[in-house]
């Protein structure tokens, strides 16, 4: 179980979690056809977002995609205002502009989230370019998926990084599919992180439904990152549980075999660490009642405060078209 | 006339036609069939595309045809826009007739360089020598909150591009024989459909017919002003044109089908009847095709004829919000037509 | 005004300036200027591109800036146009305030992507909380056989996406002072260049000031027929006037300078005035800038006075030819712009 | 000096003999500036074209960039129709649309030269594609330079002919340089056929100026590709001894170091492999200034030919925008 302090694991632990019930409180919602946004669901795939952001300073920057909402929610993101921006009011993080694919928070280094596949990867690169030409310290993390690795962009992105020794680590969670299409109709092979040797800078893959495995994977590319020896390529292979889009799952309709999905449910990121903790002592069932008790309550409280809270003018269509100097 | 005619109801629709003895089928299935039917007729056709695989793949438009074809004739691709793109004009330049298919419109912007410096342009830099049957079909999204990058219509871009040709269909009928006429045209094709047309119901064959490209359509006689409509403002310009009739608002609706090669004689010659116009597109009007329809008008001698500024109806000039309250304030509907026109009939 | 006035002759232009004691400058020198002066006095400012620290780069525009300011202020880019151009916008976005270089327009549609899905939805999207003051520096090409893929105007494809600003400075004073405005805006702005001007003289201020974005000027007062031409096309429009005030026609010669925002107040305000209107582009017209700049007119009141359609100057539409026979055909000037506007005034 | 037959290295010899002086001839008259056309010439570079497409059948497919010439010659292209292209005149291989950036002769499987750094790489995919899915056994090769390996669209290439195992030769020309730019400004490490192990294909890199190491290295690639196992890609390594555009050096403007460009010219591969020849016996000085003479007689007659052509009517400017279907 790798030499990670209790009280980290914990924290590993709690943010899957977080994640989990952020995203379930979604599904049970989303019937009601009143949360009108694209969700793209990343339950399966928590110990990813939870194992590198466990890294990262609330300076560092983050960069995600349409599948995003876990990244968010480990970079430190209100829950509320995620909910509040997938029901498309004014105090969600983008005012109700951007939805469930494109979450903000510049102030927590998530400057904008793009649902173009691949479109996030090099202004990643450009933020960890902004930090080394200010000499500063900021690393830059950008999550992106497997089909991701196929548009050229991330080629760019990574000899541009690999260039200039810039502090980037591209974390690249392989689940297998992009929407129902599977890798192998995709990509000769399976291994994404081959690609780094193409660039001169170390890749490697790590289980990424283990949670320890991914914090002890990714301690190294941010180190590496922010001392300034440069990027780092993570493979994290993973599997999503729903459907690409919304709460319901893909197997019923014949896209993916209902098989695949089960053993890798048997291989549950919060179950199976769950089930650690607890045979090592460090969480009793009892603490871990009253802390999921205690986020649902809070889950439960922000969702129902966003779906109360008040839609935008109309007229409010026409801001931020532009910036306007000041 | 059953190939031009537009009926809302769907239900109306059914057994008007049923009456006359007349197949129907809906804008998907028309697709759908024409797809097979290229695929069966023509062995250098292929479809390529993301997801092209999967169950009800392309929102039903090609249902089966994975199944029916086999992964040589319909193949599922890579992510890599640009590079698929020019893998498809390849193969197009050396006699295959590729279909290459996008669910979004916007996914388009990735492909530029192989459609605009590439595709466009072999046919003339070779001199004639290479031509590239390609057609690559693209989707309008619209609605529950697709936003800024899931809902774009683009096809003002394309219609600039000299060595391209662009097609909007807006009928069932249409949407079968643009295509068969689009892939055996022979030049790259833009076929631009637009989500919210899928499940509309019309006249169609079930044979193969063309549909030329570069022929608009009157959809709608009338007197009193002219609008022309492009794809789902078309059905949105007949439901203004029924309201505006009990107003005693006679309205002619052109639908010009393609906006390159563009129908100009078509439209001005409607305008300098009517003397009015609006024009209503699926896409924000600054320098989009709305802007070439009123520049071709403006640059005939209709213009002598108009009797009042032209009015453009479109997208907001903003980036597509997702919030539900302002996606409604984004998108024009048969009111924003009705509104205009009777704006111009005042003016 | 000599902020306003363009002079032909190059050396008539020179000893005006200095009569009056006006310090000139070549469109070239004031590009370079107005970057070295960004350079100097905001540490956000970097330049991006290919081949930036080649002697004599970016045909002068950018002479000794990589000597002077170093290689983290000007940074040579591999080539990877989407992607490079995606790591400005990121680095835009938390603040830098990037200028990328583009030796022709032509390599624009690669990074469509990143500037229309991305640049420019950006600020919108995020509901104004991420800005992106991005400057893109492209050059329009012309001659020489340059053929298809190195010399197209493509501003009307951009012009069409909110969210960006579409610059096309025509005289030495523009380009400094549009540079600078465009720099500190704070939104993505295409800032359009035309080879063909690169060597032209005017009167440039040695201190930092901006030209307003948005806003037209008129170059030439005229009472009989408005021309409104961008880029190269200003001085063909220019020359132009100067031979049909000999034929005794008074033209008003009206430059944009920037298309997004479109000045079409001034526009419309002058055709009201002249009654006749010729637009010149350096583009083929279909669906371009001129189109846009038609349909201004036609959807304003100004539509009332026309006296004559309008009247369209661009390139072909074709794409550009090699042969230097074909590029003469290809290409319009100041005859073609003459030509039209006898046709205008006739008609 | 390999086990190639003596009449295929002399085969190879006169190839790139005719290329070199086919491309001095434009130096000869390019001041004359009645040759209207963007040259990009390849001298020095001549090895690579010789060697590879002396594998190659009529009706194979080659696909080339802006420095093209010495690819379609040795593809077997009328350098009369070259000359006349370049001229703007009608009986130019485009008639005169294209210019030098475009030459085409689909006859010889030449569909189309894009000027668009990497443009044609995925064409050259595509006329593969065509081939496997009309299971012919034409292979398609495609010549690019070190600055298009930079293009995503090169990646995005490369994946799709693995994944499918298509007929292709990916032949990288390094010559070092993208215009004036190092090929160390623009990746981190020099070695281009590294990226082959990201896609699982074979890659790997030979002496560009040695025409039988590319001969040599080429056979299998081309062998492989028509035997339907899939894509290979090569590097050769040159360099290119005239200035990116047009007859000049471009040490003279400071660009490149003289010096880089002599040690380059020491290695010449024509000079080189013709001492070889003479050297092993292969060829006599007698014969091969017969040969030089009877090369440039053709040339020249060519030359003056094409200058001497029609151009074509300025109303041909409208034709060609579109296919006519008949
Ligand atoms: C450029 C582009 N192409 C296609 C799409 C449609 N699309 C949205 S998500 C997706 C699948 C992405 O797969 P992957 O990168 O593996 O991420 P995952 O959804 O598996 O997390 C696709 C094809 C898109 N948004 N952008
Ligand atoms: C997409 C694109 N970007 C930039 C250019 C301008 N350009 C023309 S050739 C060239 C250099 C290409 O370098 P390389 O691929 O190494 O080929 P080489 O010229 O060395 O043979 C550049 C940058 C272009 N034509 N296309
Ligand atoms: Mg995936
Ligand atoms: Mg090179």
């Amino acid at each position: 179980m790798y030499a990670i302090a209790p009280a980290t694991q914990l924290e590993l632990f709690w943010m899957m979690l977080f994640i989990r019930r952020f995203e379930e409180k979604i599904c049970e919602v989303y019937g009601a056809q009143d949360m009108k946004t694209p969700v793209h669901l990343c339950i399966g795939q928590e110990a990813i977002a939870a194992g590198v952001c466990a890294h990262l300073d609330r300076a560092d920057h983050l960069t995600t995609t349409h599948r995003g909402h876990g990244h968010c929610l480990a970079k430190g993101m209100d829950p509320y205002r995620l909910y509040a921006e997938f029901y498309g009011r004014t105090e969600g993080c983008c005012h109700g502009k951007g939805g469930s694919m494109h979450p903000a928070d510049p102030e927590l280094g998530i400057s904008g989230t793009s649902a173009i596949v691949g479109g996030g990867i090099p202004t990643a690169v450009g933020a960890a370019l902004a930090s080394f030409l200010r000499r500063e310290k900021r690393v830059s993390v950008v999550f992106f998926g497997d089909g991701a690795s196929e548009e050229g962009v991330f080629h760019e992105s990574l000899n541009f990084a690999a260039l200039k020794k810039l502090p980037v680590v591209f974390v690249c969670e392989n689940n297998f599919y992009a929407t129902g299409s599977p890798l192998s109709s995709r990509q000769p092979h399976p291994e994404i992180w081959r690609h780094a040797a193409g660039y001169g800078i170390p890749g490697l893959a790590a289980d990424g439904n283990d949670v320890l495995a991914v914090y002890a994977s990714a301690a190294g590319a941010v180190a590496r990152a922010r001392a300034g020896e440069g990027p780092t390529l993570l493979e994290y292979t993973t599997y999503r549980w729903k459907g690409h889009v919304g709460p319901d799952c893909d197997c019923a309709r014949g896209v993916r075999p209902l098989a695949e999905l089960e053993a890798w449910q048997e291989r549950c990121p919060v179950a199976g660490f769950l089930k650690k903790l607890l045979e090592a002592g460090l969480v009793t069932q009892a603490q871990y009642d009253a802390r999921l008790a205690e986020m649902d309550a809070r889950l439960d409280a922000d969702l129902a405060k966003a779906k109360a809270a008040p839609y935008p003018e109309p007229h409010a269509l026409h801001a931020d078209v532009y910036h306007q100097r000041s | 006339m059953p190939w031009t005619k537009i009926i809302l109801d769907k239900s109306a629709a059914l057994s008007k036609l049923t009456e006359g003895g007349l197949r129907a089928a809906t804008y998907c299935e028309a697709l759908c069939e024409a797809q097979a039917q290229l695929l069966e007729t023509d062995d250098a056709v292929f479809l390529l595309g993301e997801g092209l695989d999967e169950p009800g793949g392309v929102f039903g438009s090609i249902a089966g045809l994975s199944e029916r074809f086999g992964n040589r004739r319909v193949l599922d691709s890579p992510l890599a826009e640009n590079g698929m793109t020019g893998i498809a004009v390849g193969a197009a330049m050396v006699g295959m007739r590729p279909i290459f298919i996008h669910m979004r419109m916007d996914f388009l912007p990735m492909c530029m360089d192989q459609i605009v410096n590439h595709a466009a342009k072999w046919n003339y830099m070779t001199g004639g020598r290479t031509n590239v049957p390609l057609v690559i079909r693209s989707i309008i999204g619209r609605g529950w909150g697709s936003a800024a990058q899931h809902s774009q219509g683009l096809h003002g871009f394309f219609a600039q591009v000299p060595g391209l040709k662009v097609v909007l269909p807006s009928t069932p009928y249409d949407a079968k024989g643009l295509l068969i006429a689009a892939v055996r045209d022979g030049n790259p094709v833009m076929f631009i459909e637009h989500r919210w047309l899928y499940a509309n119901t019309g006249f169609v064959p079930a044979e193969m017919y063309e549909v030329p490209l570069g022929q608009g359509v009157v959809r709608r006689k009338g007197r009193d002003i002219t609008v022309v409509a492009l794809s789902h403002m078309v059905w949105a310009a007949i439901r203004a044109a029924e309201i505006l009739a009990t107003e005693g608002i006679d309205v002619e609706v052109i639908d010009p089908r393609t906006v390159r090669p563009l129908d100009a004689g078509l439209i001005c010659e409607s305008v300098a009847r009517t003397g009015r116009l609006v024009i209503a597109d699926v896409a924000s009007p600054s320098g989009g095709c709305s802007a070439e329809i009123a520049a071709c008008v403006a640059e005939s001698e209709a213009v002598r004829t108009l009797k009042a500024p032209l009015r453009r109806v479109g997208f907001a000039e903003t980036p597509t919000p997702c919030s539900p309250v302002l996606e409604a304030a984004f998108y024009p509907d048969h009111t924003h037509i009705a509104d205009a026109v009777r704006a111009c009939m005042q003016a």
